[in-house]
């Protein structure tokens, strides 16, 4: 294998560092030269590779470009790996990014950070093709790292908000929560088998580690790491609010692909999970209570992105769920699925929420059918396909997942929460529709005719509609796991092809009969809780932010410098009594004589 | 040869009046000539495979065995080079903040740099100490003459916390020395005669705690950091730069060429107390920047924090942990220093430093603002940044010793992320403040701060160099511990073989 | 006494001599120059003869004194500090404006030299005896000296008069605690001579504690310490330079001879009185001066501390090896040290028509006067013991000696001090670099300033030529 | 003769040691204190006295002698200097010395 592949990353990044460096010397087509530009050649690229390698027949491809460092004990390089899982990962990247370039030159026109903006995307382009281009885990944390900086910045990039900056903090730290963890994982490995080498230690892992505690702890750090990045239950505070970020950046970044590194770190890292099975039935665990969660969570809320964000949570719940149910290649046949038809509903709202001025609260759109019909169509094939309506592409890959997730584990609490959630997804697919799309017109939209925003989403709805034929050469990246003793009879298969449907009829019903249900639930404690995602961020705050905020608060002057403190003043009030003792009296001087006499002699005799 | 690196700045510190008769600016080019031509005598020195790349004995006073031994190597080499580097920056952004006594203050800068070369080059530990002290008068003068509002408490705490440590390490090296007497008949302050000694464990244990706590005061380590956000705070730009570049490595240099040789047993011993303490820095340091709405402060609690991973690099006492410590400590250098300098130059703009004040800064200084951003990300371990190479090594190092304790200490990873980004998001980031035309970076200013940045990415890149630099002096470092007690060591305090998890 | 004897006399005999030949001088005609002249020549005399003068071997002339490597040591010491404090009065007293005649005081300096002289020599208690009252009795004289001409209604006779009264005093006083305790040994031991007591005694150990008394007193530790500051402040300049090493270093080297010759400090409860003096005069020194804003009231609690460091070393005799070593290079560091500060204090201070003694006279020297600031930040750094100074020498040698003798706890009493000292020093060189005050000049001899304080570096970086000449006892 | 005790003079020097340390304390009036110091001077030229007796050697008397001398010369100065201060103060009180303090 060439170092070429190490282009495919490389074409961004200098584009990136062009754009920052020389970005105020660029007018607006330069910049998208750039910008769009590099992607492009990446694609390009990305496809010549994926090619080459179906062509020769699947076989892994791993090589070192460069060495990055080599310590006393342990040596790194800039290696790079490139098997099927790979393929997917850097065609959903470069395919949906490339799209998502062209679509942003047309929604970020005017804005005098133009360059910046590209500037950022190429460079989160490049690190999130590093993170999964890499072969060696300190490489993939670097993209991992990368990524998440990529996100900060673009999430504070309208950063004269305050607002966005307190959003892009948040990003940033509660994921770096779940980085540590996975450095931590990492520590372990280069104390185990002095190598990071992914392929490497994963290989070592199935050798020596068959019976010990340490896949379990290696493989909870991972999860650890995973939950953050992927915004999965602990750790999913931060999803909603990074929806200040404009909104092509909430379709690439926290829709189409960085949330899903989580998932493709435990795609990655499978042979050790699976030799951790309480963690894996862990991931299913998070998986089916995030999806479940998350999804009621979408159900009320009232501003359009935010609808959008819990409903991306959900469907990595799901992707989770099946990683945790053993079903590695659902995950990430739903991944990829999910990458089309989430930034197809991203782009569209962003459309729609240009053409309304910047209104993205659901409440104040309605009837947008008529003015915009481009963005109906979009949208509800979008929504097709997150609902799972049969021959769109979600259809097949939750279809999937629920299927061999009941074929290795049978019907446990996940899974029911898992079937449950494709219900509720229906639900509140249709709730988004109908409240955009259906009813009077609150806002009068001017007109969504910009063609260079539109032909992105024409081939994205082509994606999410038929994505489901593209072929995934993952048979030789997992392992099969030996299951399948559940025998999926009809009635099962029969409840997950029937369960959208019955959220679309509750839908439906509710729509047209159950308004007094509707606002006695919307103004209940239950919608409450859901609207603030369950309260976890409450929870944390009062945990966590709020003490140590007040701990930061009160020890702002440190309290440490006191005894310092204290040493000078103790120094001080002697001084000063001991001067007063200097009076100038000879009479006192010849009593202090006769003291120290006094002292001299009891102390010798 | 290696006297010269000595002499160079101390004979243009005392042609600094003539220079300034000469021209206006004559003091600050004699300064970047004598930083030059020391980083020229640096530039062909190499390794000939011995212990010592060069090496220079002189006597001083015989009748104590006191002798004038200078020596190098790659650990020597490696900081020597971080002082000339930042020796010139410091320099460079004095060039307008600096208006005032401009000859005494650049006088002051080079017998700083030379005292600071001396104790990366004595051998002898009369010399060291003698070296150890010089180095402050010059500092303390730079804080107390051209620093900030508060600067004489700051220049007094700073000079007592550091000359009374001393003090203990002076009784240390007397110890050590009438020790070598009790021994061997003859009395000597000669580092390598010192390391034959056989100290009973007690003595050992003692006089380790003595050059410890001098070390620590410098590095500096909770509970005794507290000179350092003043001294920081009050200093001038050029000052900061200097002690937090520079000096606070003096203290990890000492740790690695002396504390550590010369006492393995004990060290290893107080190894759990050593590294619980750089932990324990590691938050607390992270804990007080988030609090502070002083920019400079912040950046200063950041340093302790920093350096708390240093220490616990240095007694997690394997190779990998002390390459990473030693990382640490070129990667500190850079990114704080860049970060003083940002600052400074923020301050000189906009008369402040309250984060409360500050806002909106990118809108008004994009270039400047891009660096500070940049700079920031250094400082919470952006991968690809050096720092993040060097704090992954001492993690890394660290986790073989001890695992509970280097889980508590990647915490510090958030709060760096934490703080970093506070910083950025207060002061570059909000609704821009209204404010005079305040012009972005001059030319001069674009140099230093795009070569510190430059700097951070090619270590952080190809650290290789820095580390192969010091893997010799590292190794000799450690093989007297581990030779001593590398038994005793694995299956002692938290090891996490030995608790089998 | 033998003709050995008589030419190992001769460096005192030719002070004496000089002493009442200055008189004779004076008497016959009054002038200053003269008197100088005749005063520094007869010191040079002295000094030179002491090349020649000095046995070889150790050599006792009358049971009174010996002649050694230990005499002659402090000899010079003493001799070229009596020159220099006659260098400062020269100046001082010619600026007094003639109210006081200037001759007599060298004859009073001449004859606190020999009583010096005496003193380095001593090794028998009437030697003692007589070699302190002869200083103390001078000084006394000489700290009043300003009230030798017309009384007039102002600030420096009344206090100069306040502090000779007071010294008078309190010294006789203390003199009497000595005497006593040597009365009391003497009427044990029936001897009075340097040696150690006789095994079973009752009456010595109260001796020897009268003893310490006294010698506290004049050494001014803590608690006996009251009088220095306002003798300090009252006496001219160069007599309290006097008072502050002459007179305490002499006594000194008198008592540390005993000490060694006695080994004193095998006696327990005589060692602990020392500590405890020692640590008090360390700690208490120093928090004395820490906010001072008299420059001499300052520099005499200063003198307190660093009599207490040299304490330590009087408790390393005979622990360890370097203790005389210690006590010869730290009486030699103070001496240097404290004569600048003085002859320093006598440049800045008294330049203006009235002697203006706080700190804030010291704004802005550096800037003033460039070299001066720069020396006056060496006399500091030396005084605060920081290296390439002589003052770090000395104070590593005590260090050195505390550490040999493991005398752990006066250590720690050491460093605590020493860093309650950094202070102050610390404060002055700051406000040194702080702005001028509005009436501020500067004069005197300056090249005495400069020489001592060029001495104090050279021997700082070098000290070889010093530490290869120390006596051994 | 009968021989007394060498501690009963003991005892006496250092009573009339104490009687003049005491006075020196007690009393305000500066030529009174001078002689208070005489008193003490005189005990302890006792206790040489003494010692020259006990031990039979002529130290003892030699120093006392000196002593004297020491007191004459002290109370020389001394007494110059009382009357310096009696023209400026026209007063002897030992506590008006109190100007240099601190």
């Amino acid at each position: 294998m060439g170092a070429w592949l190490a282009w495919i990353p490389l074409l961004p990044l200098l584009s990136s560092l062009t754009l920052l460096l020389l970005g105020r010397r660029l007018d607006e087509r330069g910049a998208a030269l750039f910008g769009v530009g590099s992607v492009a050649l990446a694609a390009l690229l990305s496809l010549v590779a994926i090619l080459l390698f179906v062509v020769s027949d699947g076989t892994a491809w791993g090589g070192q470009a460069l060495s990055w460092f080599s310590a006393l004990g342990l040596e790194v390089g800039f290696s790079l790996y490139f098997d099927g899982l790979t393929a997917v990962m850097v065609g959903v990247i470069t395919g949906v990014g490339l799209l998502i370039h062209l679509y942003s030159v047309a929604y970020m026109s005017g804005d005098d950070g133009f360059a910046r903006f590209f500037a950022y995307l190429n460079l989160f382009v490049a690190m999130m093709l590093i993170l999964v281009l890499a072969g060696d885990f300190l490489l993939l944390y670097l993209g991992w790292e990368g990524v998440g900086l990529c996100s900060f910045l673009l999430i504070g990039f309208w950063y004269r908000v305050p607002e966005n900056g307190y959003a892009a903090r948040k990003a940033f730290v509660v994921t770096r929560v779940g980085d540590v963890a996975l450095a931590l994982g990492l520590l372990i490995l280069v104390q185990q088998f002095g190598t990071l080498l992914i392929q490497d230690s994963v290989g070592q892992a199935q050798l020596l580690w068959a019976d010990s505690d340490w896949p379990f702890w290696v493989a909870l750090l991972l999860l650890g790491g995973a939950v953050g990045k992927s915004a999965q239950l602990p750790l999913q505070t931060w999803l909603p609010d990074a929806m200040a970020g404009p909104t092509p950046v909430s379709a690439l970044i926290h829709a189409a692909t960085m949330v899903t590194a989580g998932v493709y770190l435990i795609a990655r890292t499978q042979g050790i999970f699976l030799l951790a099975p309480d963690v894996l039935q862990l991931v299913q665990l998070v998986g089916g209570l995030t999806l479940f969660l998350a999804a009621c969570s979408a159900l009320v809320q009232q501003d359009l992105k935010r609808i959008l964000a819990y409903s991306t949570i959900s469907q990595i719940g799901y992707m989770f769920f099946a990683l945790g149910a053993g079903a590695f290649s659902a995950a990430v046949f739903h991944l990829m699925t999910h990458a089309f038809f989430k930034a197809l509903l991203f782009l569209a709202a962003g459309q729609v929420i240009l053409s309304l001025h910047h209104e993205q609260d659901i409440r104040r759109m309605g009837g947008l059918l008529r003015p915009m019909p481009f963005s109906a169509l979009c949208f509800a094939i979008g929504c097709a396909a997150l609902a799972a309506l049969p021959f769109t592409s979600g259809f097949y890959s939750k279809d999937a997942i629920l299927l061999q997730a009941y074929a290795h584990g049978g019907a446990g609490i996940a899974w029911w929460l898992a079937l449950a959630g494709a219900g509720v997804t229906a639900l509140y697919s249709l709730r988004l529709f109908v409240r955009l799309f259906l009813g009077e017109c609150h806002t009068a939209p001017t007109p969504d005719n910009r063609w260079p925003m539109r032909w992105p989403l024409a081939l994205l709805c082509l994606l999410a509609l038929f994505g489901a034929l593209i072929p995934q050469p993952l048979s030789d990246v997992f392992v099969s796991v030996p299951a399948g003793e559940q025998h999926v009879s009809w009635a099962v298969h029969l409840a997950v092809l029937l369960m959208p449907w019955l959220g679309l009829a509750l839908g439906l019903w509710l729509l047209l009969r159950g308004e007094d249900l509707r606002r006695r639930f919307a103004g209940g404690i239950l919608a409450r809780v859901w609207r603030t995602g369950w309260g976890f961020d409450a929870l944390y705050n009062a945990l966590l932010v709020q003490p140590l905020s007040l701990l930061a608060r009160l020890n702002r002057r440190d309290l440490l410098d006191l005894p310092v403190g204290f040493l000078a003043w103790l120094s001080r009030t002697c001084h000063q009594g001991l001067s007063r003792l200097q009076n100038g009296r000879l009479r006192q001087y010849v009593a202090g004589i006769v003291w120290g006499a006094l002292l001299v002699l009891a102390v010798v005799l | 040869m290696l006297i010269w690196l000595l002499l160079v700045p101390v004979l243009a510190a005392v042609l600094m009046p003539v220079a300034e008769g000469w021209r206006r600016d004559g003091s600050r080019w004699l300064s970047l000539v004598a930083l030059g031509l020391q980083a020229l005598l640096l530039l062909p020195l190499g390794s000939d495979g011995g212990t010592w790349w060069l090496e220079s004995r002189t006597d001083w006073l015989p009748l104590l065995g006191i002798g004038w031994h200078l020596g190098l190597d790659g650990l020597s080499y490696l900081l020597l080079w971080l002082t000339v580097a930042l020796g010139i920056v410091s320099v460079l952004i004095s060039w307008r903040e600096i208006r005032q006594r401009v000859a005494f203050f650049h006088c002051n800068l080079l017998l700083s740099v030379a005292g600071i070369v001396g104790v990366f080059l004595a051998l002898d530990l009369f010399l060291f100490f003698v070296f150890w002290e010089l180095m402050l008068i010059p500092m303390v003068l730079l804080i107390a003459i051209w620093g900030h509002d508060n600067r004489h408490y700051a220049a007094t705490k700073f000079f007592i916390f550091t000359q009374a440590s001393s003090l203990l390490m002076l009784i240390a090296i007397l110890g050590l020395a009438f020790a070598h007497r009790a021994q061997t008949g003859v009395i000597s302050f000669d580092r390598d005669d010192l390391l034959q000694l056989q100290l009973s464990p007690v003595l050992a244990h003692w006089l380790m705690l003595g050059f410890f706590v001098a070390f620590a005061v410098k590095l500096p380590m909770v509970p005794l950091h507290t000179w350092l956000p003043d001294a920081h705070t009050e200093a001038p730009t050029a000052g900061s730069v200097m002690l937090a570049a520079i000096l606070l490595k003096t203290g990890a240099y000492g740790l690695l060429r002396f504390s550590l040789p010369l006492f393995p047993e004990a060290s290893a011993a107080f190894a759990p107390v050593a590294m619980t303490l750089g932990v324990l820095g590691i938050l607390y340091g992270a804990k007080l920047a988030f609090a502070q709405h002083d920019m400079k402060r912040l950046v200063a609690y950041t340093s302790v924090s920093h350096m708390g991973f240093v220490l616990l690099g240095i007694y997690a006492l394997n190779g990998m942990a002390l390459q990473g410590a030693v990382m640490q400590m070129l990667a500190h250098g850079f990114s704080t220093a860049a970060l003083f300098i940002v600052v400074g130059m923020l301050y000189e703009r906009w008369h402040t430093r309250d984060l409360r004040q500050l806002g909106g800064l990118w809108t008004r200084l994009p270039r400047l603002s891009g660096f500070t951003m940049l700079f920031a990300l250094a400082s919470l371990g952006l991968p690809g940044l050096a720092n993040f190479v060097a704090e992954f090594l001492i993690l890394a190092g660290a986790f073989q010793r001890t695992w509970p304790l280097t889980a508590v200490a990647a915490l510090g990873l958030v709060g760096a992320a934490l703080y970093s980004l506070l910083l950025v998001q207060r002061s570059l980031w909000g609704a821009a403040k209204p404010a005079a035309g305040a012009p972005d970076c001059s030319r001069r200013e674009w140099l230093v701060l795009g070569a510190l940045a430059l700097a951070l990415v090619w270590f952080g890149l190809h650290p290789q160099p820095v580390l192969e630099l010091v893997r010799e002096p590292l190794l000799r470092v450690l093989d007297a511990p581990l030779a001593h007690s590398g038994v005793e060591l694995s299956s002692s305090w938290l090891s996490l073989r030995g608790r089998g998890l | 006494m033998d003709a050995a004897g008589l030419k190992a006399l001769t460096p005192l005999l030719l002070l004496a001599l000089c002493a009442v030949g200055t008189m004779l001088l004076a008497g016959f005609r009054r002038n200053g120059r003269l008197a100088f002249y005749s005063y520094q020549g007869g010191l040079l005399l002295a000094l030179l003869s002491l090349t020649w003068a000095l046995p070889e071997r150790s050599l006792e002339v009358t049971p009174l004194l010996r002649m050694d490597a230990f005499f002659g040591y402090f000899a010079v010491l003493f001799i070229l500090s009596a020159m220099a404090i006659g260098l400062m009065a020269a100046g001082h007293f010619r600026r007094g404006g003639g109210r006081a005649r200037v001759e007599e005081s060298y004859v009073l300096l001449a004859i606190c030299l020999l009583g010096a002289l005496v003193l380095a020599g001593a090794q028998h208690f009437a030697a003692l005896f007589i070699g302190l009252e002869l200083m103390s009795v001078a000084s006394f004289v000489l700290v009043a000296y300003p009230c030798g001409g017309r009384p007039v209604e102002d600030g420096v006779q009344g206090n100069s008069l306040e502090a000779g009264l007071k010294y008078l005093l309190l010294s006789s006083a203390a003199s009497a605690f000595l005497l006593f305790g040597i009365g009391c040994i003497y009427l044990d031991t029936g001897s009075l001579a340097f040696a150690p007591l006789p095994p079973a005694t009752t009456l010595s150990l109260p001796g020897l504690a009268l003893l310490l008394i006294g010698v506290a007193f004049k050494l001014a530790l803590v608690p006996f310490h009251f009088w220095s500051p306002d003798i300090y402040e009252g006496a001219p300049t160069p007599v309290a330079a006097l008072v502050a090493t002459l007179s305490k270093t002499a006594l000194f080297a008198a008592v540390l001879r005993y000490v060694w010759y006695g080994a004193l400090l095998e006696l327990p409860g005589l060692a602990t009185a020392v500590a405890v003096l020692a640590a008090l005069s360390m700690l208490i020194g120093n928090l004395l001066a820490l906010r001072q804003r008299h420059i001499k009231r300052l520099l005499a609690y200063s003198s307190i501390a660093h009599l207490g460091y040299l304490l330590v070393v009087l408790l390393a005799v005979g622990h360890a090896g370097l203790a005389i070593d210690a006590a010869a290079v730290y009486v030699l560091a103070y001496s240097v040290t404290t004569l600048g500060a003085f002859a320093l204090v006598g440049c800045v201070c008294e330049a203006g028509a009235e002697a203006d003694y706080r700190l804030e006279v010291f704004g802005g020297l550096l800037w003033r006067a460039p070299c001066l600031g720069a020396s006056l930040i060496l006399v500091l750094l030396s005084l605060a013991g920081i290296p390439l100074t002589l003052g770090f020498i000395g104070k590593f040698y005590i260090f050195a000696a505390g550490v040999e003798a493991g005398l752990w706890w006066l250590l720690g009493v050491l460093v605590v001090g020493s860093a309650i000292g950094l202070y102050y020093y610390l404060r002055i060189v700051l406000i040194m670099l702080g702005p001028a005050p509005e009436a501020g000049g500067i004069g005197g001899r300056r090249w005495l300033v400069y020489g001592l304080a060029l001495l104090l570096v050279l021997l700082g970086v070098y000290p070889l030529p010093v530490l290869s000449w120390l006596p051994v006892l | 003769m009968t021989e007394i005790p060498v501690e009963h003079g003991l005892l006496f020097a250092a009573a009339l040691f104490c009687i003049g340390l005491v006075g020196v304390l007690v009393r305000r009036n500066l030529v009174f204190m001078l002689m208070s110091l005489e008193l003490m001077l005189n005990a302890t030229a006792f206790v040489f006295v003494l010692g020259g007796a006990l031990h039979g050697n002529a130290d003892g008397q030699v120093m006392f002698v000196m002593i004297l001398t020491l007191a004459a010369a002290e109370v020389a100065v001394g007494l110059a200097l009382v009357v310096h201060l009696y023209h400026r103060h026209r007063s002897l009180d030992a506590d008006r010395l109190d100007v240099m303090k601190g």
